[in-house]
């Protein structure tokens, strides 16, 4: 799997001038992704890139990789069938939240459900970028829009819910600004066999600006977000003196040193445990938010399955050719 | 014939050309079974055979009621068979409903036999007869051959040691048996079947063997039928044909194009009656390494199919028209990333839901059209089961050589209907070469294009230094990038409609059949073709000068039209719809007048109908 | 809301032959429908029964109320233009595991996220019926069917999973073969404000029987499923002597009696937590199987949230007609 | 005019007939609002006007950058005006990215307004100038009115208490003040505006005003600017018109439609450009009762209207191309069920995503035949912004009136174009009597039709004693249950046909303009008329003989083409795709012969090039 070939961030730039709106957040997440690549140890010519329609959706043509612009909402049915007639290739789903969860929703909780190992990157920007500011199905009650002059009336999609409800076995959250994080969750998403989600909380600084500036802005995040390693302790805070527990089927958010909690109190995050109940609990968290790599189960891939039984029917069929099939 | 199936009676026997038979019965009585083994011992024999099933749209319905009817129709002959016949000369209905629901499509003087065990009051009841028409004198224009199938089976399989169900079950292999005799058809390859199939039953073999045999015995001494006929065989035959569905056809078709052309065949679909069969066809080939994916949806077949495609897989899709409906934003993807991909229509009757388990004709403006902006694609239609095989097999060339999408048009008639299928090696097939690039080559841009197809290269990730984006916005004419330059998009709009066109250059010309001028030029599409060739071949017998142009290739046309077309004093085109080859005639070739026979019920033409319409036209 | 009309199961047949294969689960369905009705007190006239297109999609024909029997998947989408457009309807969608989760999957999750007054009754039986027996998304891994020869290698979605997953309020399961169970349930999904998801396991004797033979063959059943009510223990067993208890974050069954369990252990359910933690636990066992109504916790619906926001805005507003905007 | 803005400079005043002017900068430069301002001030005015606007596709691209810029062309006229003008009398550059993507419409000798400022070192590099154009000679066919308005206006408004970055934003009022001095138009309605719009941030209102005035005043005294410009109003339009994009006119269309019919709107949508205006325009007004719905695609946008008209709503679905494309299936079921619906599609550049922001009529063919089976609907096109209100009304006619569907195309030229828009109110506007049933008839079914226009009644759920289902499956002609008979069939395919046919009885006869007979017919269709119609005035100013037909209703044509057409020895027919109608034609009428003149390049006709073509025909 490893190549000799050492690549940097600058050998996934394409020749085409980036185009989306000065201080988006699409430009971290471009640059995370590049800064990721050569990490993975994968030949260059064995990526694809495939998006449906929407800003994020232009993602493709700044990488120069393989990849395939598609249209609106279909870009995981598209990765399906790239994955599953070439299993050998690296496919990422580079995807909005209007075109992952509208329109394609039902592409993304198949794909989900099937977990075919690829990796959707889900630009969450709580709008549709692209047609100048809609409401999408992850924006809040109340939002006002371009279609929701007097507030949006239609309650979102938790994206995590909505991944783990659809049997999903990997899913991350990270902030739109934090280009660290982004790339080192891409290339956990990558090395992970399945399909993994990644929700970025992408700011859209034209349309939705500061929809997470709650959990992103640099003066706070540290207190309203809760970064969950496997195996670590769930610690947040600027002074990483605050930590989650289990109060009875609850969370909850405590101090350490307070009312007698020591670190040994905090859950300590497993990441691994196939049973999706805690996970559940860490994505609906609000306060703090829950970043990271919340789930990675790792089951057997629908390609994998599919190889397996091939080979199975190889071994007792005698037919090799149309010619045996006919005679 | 081996000898134990000797005719042994003295009674006549009368050689006919070919004939028409019908086996009718409850969805439970295995009358497709009793058809196919019927058919394919006719066609082993050396008979050349047409079938045509057609099932009642419930799954199964309650017994013995009308809509539970399930019926399967065949006609076989000592020469070429276009049709599975229009009128009846034999019907067998297990039961009253399959008598009512059959009797209008028997010829006057036909032969009906029926299981006289099953005209119970309740069963005359669930089929709305008020009185008995074995009885009431309404059957008095056929030859009515009452038989107590049931207790005579049940009878003759009294030691056999299977449960009573399954002995009464066994009454469609007494028919069947009756049937053989009748026809004076060795049931030796139905024995072999049962023999194979049911390998671990031996009892069940046994019943239905004996079944076989009895009804065969019995139909011999039988005084009712006071008459046995012979439909000669031509035996060379036998080895060099399958009877096969089109739907199966058009799987086969696939298979081998695949193989021929070094790719991997993947199919993404979505079940939809009735194309279901090509996507349960191509499920059993793993060992030949097909991937058939049944995806969410209609939408996520077509577009995984082009996610395959980019990889470098021979892609197809497989769906009926609401299905190709769905599928139209991605077919303009596909125009536009100009990759190669096959879309089979399977025709049913419409509008919408329509008529699912029917046939009909009237997608080809969809598939001609039904797309945004200005996105040709090539439309070919087969026109009979076994040409799907061919044009499978040709769409697929069609679609890898010239890089553009390809609808492959078939429908319920010769989807579900059977006919004799000349098996074919890879060797004989014709050569398919796909542009694919296995290498880096300098200076390539993504569009850039061959002078004569204007096909544009094919490559799939994993070359290194040759790596690309494509997409569904209009893009320069060479390198692919987005461009919304006005005479780039001219140019690209342009240039794609010229590559659909050229491929006229590759297809063969358009020919006509019986004869090349004369009065009445008889025009036609796809699935017609056997029962346009059969009322044809009726007009010059009778003396008139028509000759028949059948399209198997429709977007482009091929070249010859003007010529074929200007030899003839009047055009007719026939087709199940309301007249969409003729209004695309009227487009590409308006110099002509076009008269129209149309017929949209659901159900094919029928020759005499044909023959009919076509000799006013004449007159 | 009542009506002084007294209905019987009579007034809601209509005169269509009923044309599914003898013995389908899908007649008791119609029958616990055409029971439930009654009790509803709603005048016949303003139930709508919308269908897609499947064996289960026949029903409204079979019922004397109004009805579309629309295209293939789109059952919810069609529904919800007829609430939306007249929120004085009762409006039910009857659709099957393949309409409302393959090409319906969509309109599934948006209509069950946007919480519009509507029931949705989903027949499932693991296969699609009317073409005959292919896979379903509910089918299980390894499940021969006419499209999977060899076995399914996709694995299923869990309907209650993917309801709640999708902000599910309210969620039932029923065995196709009980009648009685489902009449209650129908009823109270009804009585529900918001969607609600009835989940019917219902046998098709044809191209699956038996798929849920291990839960609802009569012989077993008490001893492999564990109806929840709420406010109620969840008790089980043919003695109703056993019962489910919480074990750390998982549910455990136990028996009364044994290593000193009392009545008063067992878990007590409670349907309204707005908490979907310890529903979606429920919805995930399998031994013994959970039916009944997992979770039922009321929101404000969409047709509600719309029509405040229209009275604010024209309380705001001087514009009444056409005439008024123009001028 | 105010007197404050009386002209008191000595310039020659030039009287114009018309004029064509662009405002082009920077997407952050406020060039829509400015030209939004010109056209409305001069239509107050009363001139007549036509706008169209050209924005970049990317939302807010780079400063300075190539793509990013944004324009905004009107052109006003004393008369009628059709078109926003070929050729540019003025064009307004903010930047060197604006000259350079806009010099070439620029008429020569016309004249050209640069921001000098903003030709800085960086700036020129953006633009990919090599030399300063400015100063390199090159412009030297034009008038170059080279004015410093970023510091001109930061100086004037020194002394307002507002940032720096408004004082700079504030330079578009200095254009505007500008162009309003150059064609003697009183910048009146733009202050009022200013101060409403404003209302709570006076320092905004004093700034901008500040700056237009100061862009007056410069002009007036100038010497680069050696003359001004009167363009003749007519001040009695003032009161009766109001400025309004296509879009905004469809949507009020329905508006009025619905509260004629005294019906509620039902809007099912899913955004997508160009159409989303429609949706956001009709999202605005719950306080007129209308529920527009954003579903989570078009399908369920659709579906979820096909629900709304079932229970007795007008019921609207409105998109562009790509969703038409995942609407067809739906819409089938709309034709099956004969139910009212109206499906818009604001047509652009195709295929597949294509030229999402450009226009194009290439999605014809779809409207009309891209659904699976016979599917026949209503196809209707409005003509021009202001003629959308029209159509969006008409269309809600007749499908409420014919229980059929009907699509109304649109383009992205005339939905983003605006013109002067005659008001009316409700009591001008006709009659709409939907067969709505509120009560229960005796031995009604649903599927009797009114003989006069082959209509089923529209019963809805909540009418007692009614209860019915109706489905996408065939259904008997009377009482609607599922019917497979083959006769049934073909009746209901005709006469859903027929009933479709048959609305060319309800709508008005096809004309002709310019002249009844001649040597060359014009024929088109949607939003092309205001090039064609300009065209044909231009060829009968020089003395030809043309006439035009253009046509608002496609399917069914209308009464009367046949003589219409055969008045004339050439027929042509114009459109922005590849043939689409002419095609359609040659179906319909194929006793004609056409000539086709198109254009794919996501541009609407531009009148020149038209007249050059028709003079070709007609020599
Ligand atoms: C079939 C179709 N429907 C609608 C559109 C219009 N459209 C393009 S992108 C988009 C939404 C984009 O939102 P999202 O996916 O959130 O991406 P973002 O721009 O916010 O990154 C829409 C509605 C389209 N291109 N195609
Ligand atoms: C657009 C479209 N695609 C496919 C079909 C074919 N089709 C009809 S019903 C069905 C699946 C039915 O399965 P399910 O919803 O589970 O219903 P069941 O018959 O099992 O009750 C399919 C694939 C169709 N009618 N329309
Ligand atoms: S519109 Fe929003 S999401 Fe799109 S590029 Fe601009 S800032 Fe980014
Ligand atoms: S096929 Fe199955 S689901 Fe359909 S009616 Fe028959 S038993 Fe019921
Ligand atoms: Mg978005
Ligand atoms: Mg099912």
């Amino acid at each position: 799997m490893t190549t000799q070939i050492k690549y940097t961030y600058k050998d996934f730039q394409s020749d085409q001038e980036v185009r989306w709106c000065p201080g988006c957040d699409d430009y971290v997440i471009l640059r995370s992704v590049q800064k990721a690549l050569p990490q993975m140890g994968i030949p260059k010519e064995k990526f694809v890139f495939v998006s449906g329609i929407g800003c994020s959706s232009r993602f493709p043509y700044y990488m120069d990789n393989y990849g395939i612009h598609g249209i609106h909402g279909r870009a995981a049915a598209i990765a399906t069938g790239v994955k599953l007639a070439n299993p050998d290739l690296t496919v990422f789903v580079m995807t909005g939240d209007g075109d992952s969860l509208a329109i394609g929703g039902n592409h993304f909780i198949h794909a989900v459900r099937r977990n075919i190992d690829m990796n959707i990157i889900l630009f969450n920007n709580e709008i549709y970028g692209l047609t100048k500011g809609q409401f999408s199905p992850t924006s809040r009650i109340g939002q006002k829009t371009k279609t929701s002059p007097y507030g949006n009336t239609q309650p979102p999609f938790n994206v995590g819910e909505l991944t783990i409800g659809a049997d999903g076995r990997f899913f991350a959250r990270v902030p739109g600004n934090d280009s660290k994080m982004q790339t080192e969750i891409y290339v956990e998403a990558q090395k992970f066999k399945g399909t993994s989600v990644v929700e970025v909380m992408q700011n859209c600084v034209i349309f939705n600006d500061g929809a997470y500036r709650f959990w992103t802005d640099k003066k706070v995040r540290d207190e309203h977000t809760v970064r969950v390693e496997h195996g670590k302790p769930m610690i947040f805070g600027k002074d990483r003196d605050k930590g989650l527990i289990l109060d009875g089927l609850k969370l909850k958010a405590v101090k350490i040193g307070e009312n007698g909690i020591t670190e040994d109190d905090i859950l300590v995050h497993d990441a691994h445990n196939p049973d999706p109940t805690l996970h559940l609990m860490l994505v609906r968290l609000k306060n703090p938010l829950v970043t990271g790599i919340i789930r990675s189960v790792r089951e057997e891939t629908l390609e994998e399955r599919e190889a397996k039984l091939t080979e199975e029917v190889k071994a007792k069929s005698k037919i090799r050719s149309f010619d045996d099939l006919v005679s | 014939m081996t000898t134990e199936f000797k005719n042994k009676s003295k009674k006549p026997v009368k050689r006919l050309d070919h004939v028409t038979i019908r086996f009718a019965g409850d969805s439970g009585d295995g009358m497709q079974f009793t058809g196919t083994q019927f058919t394919t011992s006719a066609a082993m024999l050396g008979n050349d055979v047409f079938t045509f099933p057609n099932y009642p749209s419930e799954i199964r319905a309650p017994q013995g009621s009308l809509y539970g009817v399930s019926g399967f129709q065949v006609q076989i002959g000592a020469h070429n068979v276009d049709t599975p016949g229009d009128k009846l000369d034999l019907l067998v209905a297990m039961n009253p409903a399959a008598l009512k629901k059959n009797l209008k499509d028997l010829k006057k003087g036909g032969m009906i036999i029926v299981d006289s065990d099953a005209f119970t009051k309740a069963n005359l009841l669930k089929a709305k007869y008020e009185t008995n028409p074995l009885e009431d004198g309404s059957l008095k224009d056929y030859i009515v051959v009452q038989v107590p199938m049931t207790s005579l089976t049940r009878e003759a399989l009294k030691d056999i040691p299977i449960d009573s169900k399954s002995k009464t079950r066994s009454k469609n292999m007494f028919a069947l048996g009756m049937v053989y005799w009748l026809y004076g058809k060795d049931p030796k390859y139905t024995i072999e079947f049962l023999r194979k199939k049911f390998k671990n039953k031996p009892e069940i073999v046994e019943a239905n063997i004996k079944a076989l045999k009895t009804g065969w015995n019995y139909a011999e001494t039988l005084e009712l039928i006071p008459v046995s006929y012979i439909i000669d065989e031509a035996p060379h035959h036998a080895e060099e044909y399958k009877i096969i569905t089109g739907n199966t056809a058009t799987a086969w078709g696939f298979l081998a194009a695949a193989e021929k052309a070094g790719l991997q065949l993947y199919l993404g679909s979505y079940p939809i009656t009735p194309a279901t069969d090509i996507l349960q066809e191509l499920s059993k080939y793993r060992q030949l390494d097909v991937i058939a994916f049944q995806a969410e949806d209609e939408i996520a077949g077509i577009s995984s199919a082009i996610g395959a495609s980019f990889t470098g897989k021979l892609a197809i899709t497989t769906t009926s028209g609401p299905g190709l409906a769905l599928k139209s934003e991605a077919i303009g993807l596909a125009v536009m990333l100009e990759i190669p991909l096959v879309i089979v229509d399977v025709q049913r009757g419409g509008p919408s839901t329509g008529l699912p388990t029917k046939t009909e004709q009237a997608d080809l403006m969809q598939a001609l059209f039904g797309r945004n902006g200005e996105s040709p694609v090539i439309v070919v239609a087969a026109k009979s089961p076994a040409d799907a095989f061919k044009m499978a097999f040709e769409a697929s060339k069609l679609t890898l050589e010239h890089m553009t999408p390809v609808i492959l048009l078939t429908d319920g008639y010769i989807g579900n209907g059977s006919e004799p299928w000349p098996v074919q090696r890879i060797k004989d097939l014709p050569e398919i070469n796909p542009p694919l690039v296995k290498e880096k080559i300098e200076g390539w841009h993504p569009y850039d294009r061959d002078p004569e197809t204007l096909a544009r290269k094919w490559v799939v990730p994993g070359v290194p230094g040759m790596e690309h984006v494509i997409g569904g916005l209009e893009k320069d004419k060479s390198t692919g990038a987005i461009s919304y330059e006005p005479e780039n998009h001219e140019y690209m709009v342009r240039i794609r409609q010229a590559k659909v066109d050229k491929v006229a250059d590759f297809i063969p010309p358009l020919e006509t059949e019986f004869r090349d001028e004369g009065d009445l030029l008889v025009v036609g599409w796809g699935g017609t073709y056997g029962s346009l060739r059969s009322a044809v071949n009726e007009l010059n017998e009778k003396g008139y000068r028509v000759g028949l142009a059948h399209f198997n290739y429709i977007n482009p046309l091929p070249h010859g039209v003007k010529d074929v077309f200007s030899k003839f004093d009047k055009i007719v085109v026939a087709e199940l719809n309301l007249g969409q080859f003729a209004n695309y005639l009227r487009m590409k070739h308006p110099e002509f007048r076009y008269e129209q026979y149309n017929k949209i019920q659901g159900l094919p033409f029928t020759t005499e109908e044909l023959v009919n319409a076509f000799e006013k036209l004449l007159k």
